[in-house]
């Protein structure tokens, strides 16, 4: 039951993938300029005969029915083509920045959850109190800050005020031949800002969330149920409410994601986050068009993993859906 | 022999946006041991703040207890501290309450539900606790406990669920169960089943019962005595016997006649006119006044105090001038 | 004390009005919009100048020249001068991507939620299908793709933003269109689209207003994230630009980039306290918790 | 809670160590180079342009290199000769040397990577002359042209003629797209360890090196960092040790004044870099001289070089950069005079004044948009109304240029070490090439210079080919196809203790085999 449920959602979620993966080609194809002549410049200038060859080598004197039949069926065996710029195949360069995009967002959604949900929680205590009014102000301006430029502040504060954090890159280089733990730990030093300034948005917005869903948790019998039977503040908190108003938030949570990886892009540009949203964003000022379609796809398909991914927790979670359908 | 449970003069107030209303006037009512004190009353008439009162639960932060005392077996629970309220709940006092779907927690099993208020409360280790929980389900007339026991409360029937509720609150063996309207959300037949467990359960546990409920019926089945309650007030005390058959205030008389009978048509029913006038446009006079047929000059001006006016004590100024 | 609504019914409107008119931060948001507003519609005019113009030399400290308070930009451009004229287009764009993002959405969300069956799953999967996309990467290849003027802008965030909006809509139809006034319009012989435009969009209007204010806001922070990476017009003046084009001087001069960026705090800050000014007052119920 | 905290410990172990790292300089070591530019590969045999120039020129070693006197050296080639009648050049081949994968370098590479890059690069003029080449045997090559070509020995420098392997680029594949473009196999001092397209190019020493002793370092990292911000913290606390090619005048004033960093001006003087102000001669409004004249009255190199780049880059009055040995001082400066510029727009017939448009190449803001935007302001003065046309990327700006659709346009150009290399090719009519961005974009026609120019190029004598190119200068100042503004201000910044940082003509264009850590 479970399994086939799980089969259909996949099956569902690779056509969507399809779905993008057509719109996106032919929205790309209506770009205007010819790629040859981008590529030839991209090389310091070129002459017919070198444009000649380049759309040779690039497929892209064929008609567009056909450019697009080699690439779907390209994509189906993991062939997403070639970047016009680095005249590389863009699997192996996304998949060189995939990863630091997945640590980022995963860290960016794990702070801004654990920390926004606690906060929503405190809050949601004295619905009235002091607390509640911090948070409630505090999520409307993580919501009203631009992400880009949080990011900007930080890096003014930390560049020459606190110099306590790294404020651009991934990895030290000097670091490169260290053992694992240094790396590792040296990573996570880079990660602190980045990940917290996409979190912030996100925390706040959890944090009113989660605010509200436990408010309304609160009210509730099975809540008066729980402290008639004696369990103590905390339990009552976090492991009776907690537990029910976590399932909004999940559902959030998977909807976010999208919108995560868009700020990640942002991020990315303004930390040199060496991820696919700076991928892309190079790419779209280069036209490098193999790639951008590669990084909407593997983006497109993170979001779809993540809604799948959200899908089965939330039937975990919540014991009421697991046996029905 | 002092009352298990002892109340005196309970003043219970909430905030509103209509400013402070008194939701409890000077209450006073005892239930002793093992015996049934039946509180009844339409909604809105304090009943259920009496309850929560007892268990210390009253919605925070708008309500307050201003005045009186709650004694459970001797000990003053009124200004006890969180965690003397918190030992006391589920241990001596536990509660059941009237909507069994909403007032179990979705998201864990039956049995974890009725280990948790074990663990709570004994120093057991979560299986044992488990396994009580199993053979609770099955004293409270589950079948098939230990598989019920994993099951979430949204599988399980309203009865049962009302059943596993029972199960929960006898777990500690406390002396005084309150029972909240146990019985509203179920049909008729089980409401008659239920009411059967609870006397079982009082006479194997010798537990005290403080039931909670709107239906005569309810107290004709199941109490020793009635407190009646009216708008934040007790209006009315005695055994049952003597409420049901001999009324003194108007309104526990329109109470009674509300009680379907054997053999009357549903038609036939009455109804007590008008409704529950609500706390912050309470005068100075009797609340019933407005709805009272007969009701004088006296009873608009002037609170009537609950005394026995020759059978057993009513808050009623025409009991004391004996016009009725 | 004083205030009994049982026996004074108002219109819904002036009844909102009324919540909103006590919340404090609402009305703080809507005045500090207004002000906004203002200074970004008449600003220009009363303070003179081409945003574009080169001024004065170029990093001057805020406070150190009379007359370029808030300093000057790495061109020696007034900043004032840019916040007053940047704001207009900033605005601008946030409001026309707003209003296509709602008619988008409301006109798909209506269709899915009233007719129900085939086209509501028609409809939902395709929302779903651009819930996919991530926004901000759709909106970059789209503006690329049209050349970044303030309409292709307003057109990519509105073409991206709009599912959320179908998702609420059809929600509010799901529950209206069962109620018994809309039996009752139906009875009476009320075409669809009469139904539909007449009937249940007025009352669905309450969470959408809501939604379009908070939308008019989220388009404000994409306006000018597309302009900070590059993609906005860089022929008209707007906060993102003025941030983007600063951004790699940030270690010499921290105020071209700091009070845009404040100006879109505020303005998004403002936009949002109305809207749940709006929510509240539309919900008094959850106001009460 | 406890994330914050454990993650906050993490972070100081991390700093301690970070802080610790400048530390493990001592033997050979490595050096980490700093750069904005992304290279798309690394070969630069088919990729002009500094980003792909600074690590091709590691990994590839050429016939050839020079040293900050414009003096060739030898490197791959131990002696070369020329015919005396600049026929043909004979380059003798060092016996020892190897590519990095241990197969000997000889002749039939050589052989094969001049006509690789003949077929492939995108400066035509370089190795147009040549014809064929012979290889009597491993290690004499004999390179026959169909005309003189002075620019030749300039042209087997490392910048422009790596020396490719034959058995892997000779495979029939494109070398534009050959996948060994991205792992390329050399014989320069460095080996590719690993390329990160658009992150990083790791390069270790070569243990088998043909120069004995060389290289000194152990491994040459380039980072590329976009956000110049960003790389001026990183050279800061010491992540990154040079930061070639830098323009910026707010960056060469923050290094100048940090403790540990020098800064130079040297090793760019082959680089040549213009930066000009391109007139569209098919224009109506700009085809009339006088029209391109009064702009260039109208707007004040002073003020350029002085105000708006504070005093960094310096004035630039011809197609020539004004460092080299070719420039002509005697060319019109047209220095700065509005009643000069106003007449000659009414002399056009333009008294009324006229509305143009200016692009300019997404690059530099100080050196580009400014300049544009002072433009803007400037030629107001003489009634001419600018609007600036931004390009949001690199593509749509070549489209337009290249595409003839503009009317003025701001643009780098190198010179490229020799006229003949990055001068020629702006210039030649016969090279007006609607499409190709850097060609004769001006559409700029004059039979006289053409001469002038083909002349040059097969100029052998030094002192005859100068006074060819002065009369060329002389011309095209007169004509003005193009306003020449300034000399880029590229500086390298770099951490005290390196010796040798490169300071030849190709500057960091140029294997970096003597370059060490001091104390």
């Amino acid at each position: 039951m479970t399994l086939s449920y799980l089969l259909r959602r996949i099956g569902y979620g690779l056509l969507l993938m399809l779905g993008v993966v057509i719109l996106n080609f032919f929205l790309i194809r209506l770009a205007p300029g010819d790629p040859a002549v981008v590529i030839a410049g991209e090389m310091g200038g070129a002459t017919e005969e070198m444009l000649e060859s380049i759309r040779e080598e690039y497929g892209l004197n064929k008609p567009i029915f056909t450019q697009l039949w080699i690439y779907v069926s390209g994509i189906a065996t993991g062939n997403l083509g070639e970047s016009f710029f680095f005249n590389q195949p863009v699997s192996k360069l996304i998949g060189l920045r995939i990863w630091p995009t997945i640590l980022l967002v995963i860290t960016a959604q794990i702070l801004s959850i654990s920390i926004g949900v606690f906060m929503g929680v405190i809050a949601a205590r004295k619905p009235n109190g002091i607390l509640s009014g911090i948070v409630s102000i505090f999520a409307t301006i993580g919501y009203a800050v631009p992400v880009f430029w949080t990011g900007i502040m930080l890096i003014i504060l930390f560049a020459s005020v606190i110099p306590i954090f790294p404020v651009e890159g991934m990895q030290s280089v000097k670091l490169r031949d260290a053992g694992f733990v240094v790396k590792t730990l040296d990573i996570a030093h880079h990660l602190v800002l980045p990940a917290f300034t996409l979190a912030i948005i996100y925390l706040a917005q959890y944090a009113r969330l989660s605010r509200a869903s436990m408010l309304e948790v609160l009210g509730s019998d099975y809540i008066r149920t729980a402290r008639a039977k004696g369990a103590s503040e905390v339990s009552v908190l976090f492991k009776h409410a907690l537990r029910n108003a976590a399932l909004p938030i999940l559902t959030v949570a998977g909807l976010q994601f999208g919108n995560l990886i868009s700020g990640a892009l942002l991020v990315e540009t303004v930390f040199n986050w060496p991820g696919m949203g700076r991928l892309a964003f190079d790419s779209i000022l280069r036209r490098d068009y193999p790639t951008i379609l590669g990084v909407l796809f593997f983006a497109s398909a993170m979001v779809v993993v993540a809604n799948i991914i959200t899908d089965i927790s939330y039937r975990w979670a919540d014991p009421r859906l697991r046996r029905k359908s | 022999m002092s009352p298990l449970l002892e109340i005196n003069d309970l003043a219970v107030t909430f905030a509103t946006r209509h400013g402070e209303v008194t939701a409890l006037d000077s209450v006073s009512l005892h239930v002793n041991e093992g015996e049934t004190l039946g509180i009844v009353g339409e909604s809105g008439c304090g009943k259920s703040i009496t309850a929560l009162s007892v268990m210390g639960l009253i919605p925070q932060p708008h309500g307050r207890i201003r005045a009186g005392s709650i004694k459970l077996a001797g000990e003053e629970f009124v200004g006890a501290t969180p965690a003397r309220l918190r030992q006391m709940r589920g241990a001596e006092a536990a509660m059941i309450f009237q909507e069994p779907m909403t007032s179990l927690n979705p998201v864990f099993t039956v049995g974890d539900q009725i280990a948790e208020a074990i663990t709570l409360h004994q120093n057991t280790s979560r299986d044992r606790a488990f396994k009580d929980a199993i053979a609770l389900l099955d004293r409270v007339g589950i079948p098939e406990p230990d598989k019920r026991a994993r099951d979430y409360p949204h599988q399980l029937s309203g009865g049962m669920r009302q059943r596993m509720m029972i199960a929960m609150a006898v777990s500690c063996r406390p002396k005084l169960l309150i029972a909240d309207e146990p019985t509203t959300a179920l049909d008729v037949t089980v409401q008659a089943q239920i009411f059967d467990l609870l006397n079982e359960i009082q006479r194997d546990f010798g537990a005290a019962i403080l039931l909670i409920t709107h239906d005569m019926g309810a107290i004709a089945e199941m109490a020793d005595r009635v407190s009646v309650m009216y708008a934040g007030r007790v209006i009315e005390t005695a055994t049952a016997d003597q409420v049901l058959d001999t009324p003194q205030h108007p309104y526990a008389r329109g109470l009674i006649d509300c009680i379907p009978a054997l053999g009357k048509s549903e038609t036939g029913l009455k109804e007590i006119p008008g409704v529950v006038p609500p706390l912050h446009m309470l005068g100075a006079g009797c609340a019933f006044a407005q709805r009272c047929d007969h009701a004088q000059a006296r009873c608009l001006r002037e609170k009537p105090k609950l005394i026995n006016h020759g059978h057993h004590p009513a808050a009623c100024h025409g009991v004391e001038e004996a016009r009725l | 004390m004083n205030d009994t609504p049982e026996f004074k019914p108002e219109s819904p409107g002036l009844e909102a009005w009324r919540m909103f008119r006590r919340n404090i931060p609402a009305v703080f948001g809507l005045v500090l919009l207004i002000v906004i507003f203002l200074a970004t519609l008449y600003g220009a005019l009363i303070y003179n100048g081409d945003p574009f113009d080169i001024v004065w030399a170029p990093h001057e400290m805020p406070g150190a020249t009379p007359e370029f308070p808030l300093g000057t930009d790495y061109l020696g451009r007034d900043i004032i001068a840019g916040l007053l004229t940047g704001g207009g287009p900033t605005l601008a764009v946030g409001a026309a991507a707003a209003a296509l993002t709602m008619f988008i959405g409301i006109s798909l969300g209506a269709l899915a939620g009233y007719y129900g069956g085939w086209v509501d799953n028609l409809l939902m999967r395709f929302t779903e299908f651009f819930q996919v996309l991530p926004a901000l990467l759709f909106a970059m290849v789209l503006v690329t793709l049209f050349s970044p003027s303030l309409w292709t802008i307003a057109f990519a965030i509105g073409v991206v933003s709009w599912p959320q909006t179908a998702r609420l809509t059809r929600a509010e139809f799901l529950k209206i269109k069962e109620l018994e006034y809309v039996t009752a319009a139906r009875a009476i012989g009320a075409r669809n689209k009469r139904i539909i435009w007449k009937v249940i969009l007025p009352n669905a209007a309450p969470p959408l207003i809501v939604s379009a204010t908070l939308t008019i806001g989220v388009a404000i922070l994409f306006e000018a994230g597309l302009s900070f990476l590059g993609l906005g017009d860089p022929n008209v003046m707007s906060w993102g630009l003025m941030i983007g084009a600063n951004r790699e001087f940030i270690l010499e001069a921290w105020w071209p980039v700091t009070f845009p960026g404040l100006a879109i705090f505020l303005t998004v800050f403002a936009v949002s306290l109305v809207g749940d000014g709006l929510n509240d007052a539309f919900n008094p119920k959850l106001r009460q918790r | 809670m406890s994330v914050m905290t454990r993650l906050m410990g993490a972070a100081a172990i991390a700093a301690s160590f970070t802080m610790a790292a400048p530390m493990v300089h001592a033997e050979g070591g490595t050096l980490v180079i700093a750069s904005t530019q992304v290279p798309r590969h690394l070969n630069g045999a088919v990729q002009s342009g500094i980003a792909t120039a600074i690590p091709s020129t590691q990994i590839f070693a050429s016939p050839i290199r020079y040293d900050e006197n414009w003096e060739p050296q030898p490197y791959l080639a131990s002696s070369w000769s020329i015919a005396d009648d600049g026929m043909s050049v004979t380059l003798n081949l060092v016996q020892n040397a190897t590519f990095h994968d241990g197969k000997p370098v000889t002749s039939e590479d050589v052989a094969f990577s001049i006509m690789t890059t003949k077929e492939n690069h995108p400066f035509k003029s370089m190795f147009a002359p040549v014809e064929t080449i012979d290889t009597p045997d491993a290690h004499t090559v004999v390179i026959n042209l169909s005309k003189p070509h002075p620019a030749l020995l300039l042209a087997l420098s490392p910048a422009l003629a790596p020396v490719l392997p034959k058995h892997i680029y000779g495979d029939g594949q494109d070398a534009k797209s050959h996948p060994a473009n991205s792992a390329p196999v050399g014989s320069g001092p460095f080996m590719l360890e690993e390329f990160t397209p658009g992150e990083a190019v790791v390069m270790k020493k070569n243990p088998t090196f043909f120069m004995d002793g060389r290289p000194k370092l152990d491994e040459i990292i380039i980072r590329i960092i976009k956000d110049p911000s960003a790389l001026l913290i990183a050279m800061e606390n010491g992540e990154a040790d040079m930061y070639p090619f830098m323009a910026g005048s707010q960056e060469i004033k923050r290094m100048e004044k940090a403790d540990n960093i020098g800064v130079t001006t040297d090793g760019y003087a082959a680089v040549g870099p213009l930066n000009w102000l391109a007139f569209n001669m098919a224009s109506p409004k700009l085809s009339d001289v006088r029209v391109r004249q009064a702009i260039a009255y109208a707007v004040d190199r002073e003020f350029i070089t002085k105000a708006l780049h504070r005093g960094v880059s310096t004035a630039q009055r011809g197609p020539i950069i004004e460092s080299s040995p070719f420039f002509d001082e005697t060319i019109p400066a047209y220095d700065v005079d509005l009643d000069k510029a106003n007449a000659l727009m009414a002399e056009a017939g333009f008294a009324d004044g006229m509305e143009l448009t200016i692009d300019y190449i997404p690059g530099p803001k100080e050196q580009q948009q400014s300049v544009a935007e002072y433009m803007k302001s400037q030629l107001k003065k003489i009634g001419i109304a600018i609007t600036v046309r931004a390009a949001p990327d690199f593509p749509t700006w070549a489209g337009r240029v290249g595409g003839h659709d503009f009317e003025l346009s701001m643009d780098v150009v190198f010179n490229w070490g020799d006229p003949v290399i990055g001068v020629h090719r702006t210039y030649l009519s016969d090279n007006i090439k609607k499409g190709v961005i850097w060609s004769n974009t001006q559409q700029y026609k004059n039979a006289k210079v053409d001469e002038l120019l083909n002349a040059a190029a097969v100029e052998l004598d030094q002192g005859k080919r100068a006074a060819l190119y002065a009369e060329f200068q002389q011309t095209v100042a007169t004509d003005l196809p193009v306003y020449w503004i300034n000399a880029l201000p590229y500086h390298t910044a770099y951490d005290k203790k390196l010796q040798n940082v490169p300071s030849g003509i190709w500057g960091t264009m140029h294997p970096m085999d003597m370059v060490e850590w001091g104390e």
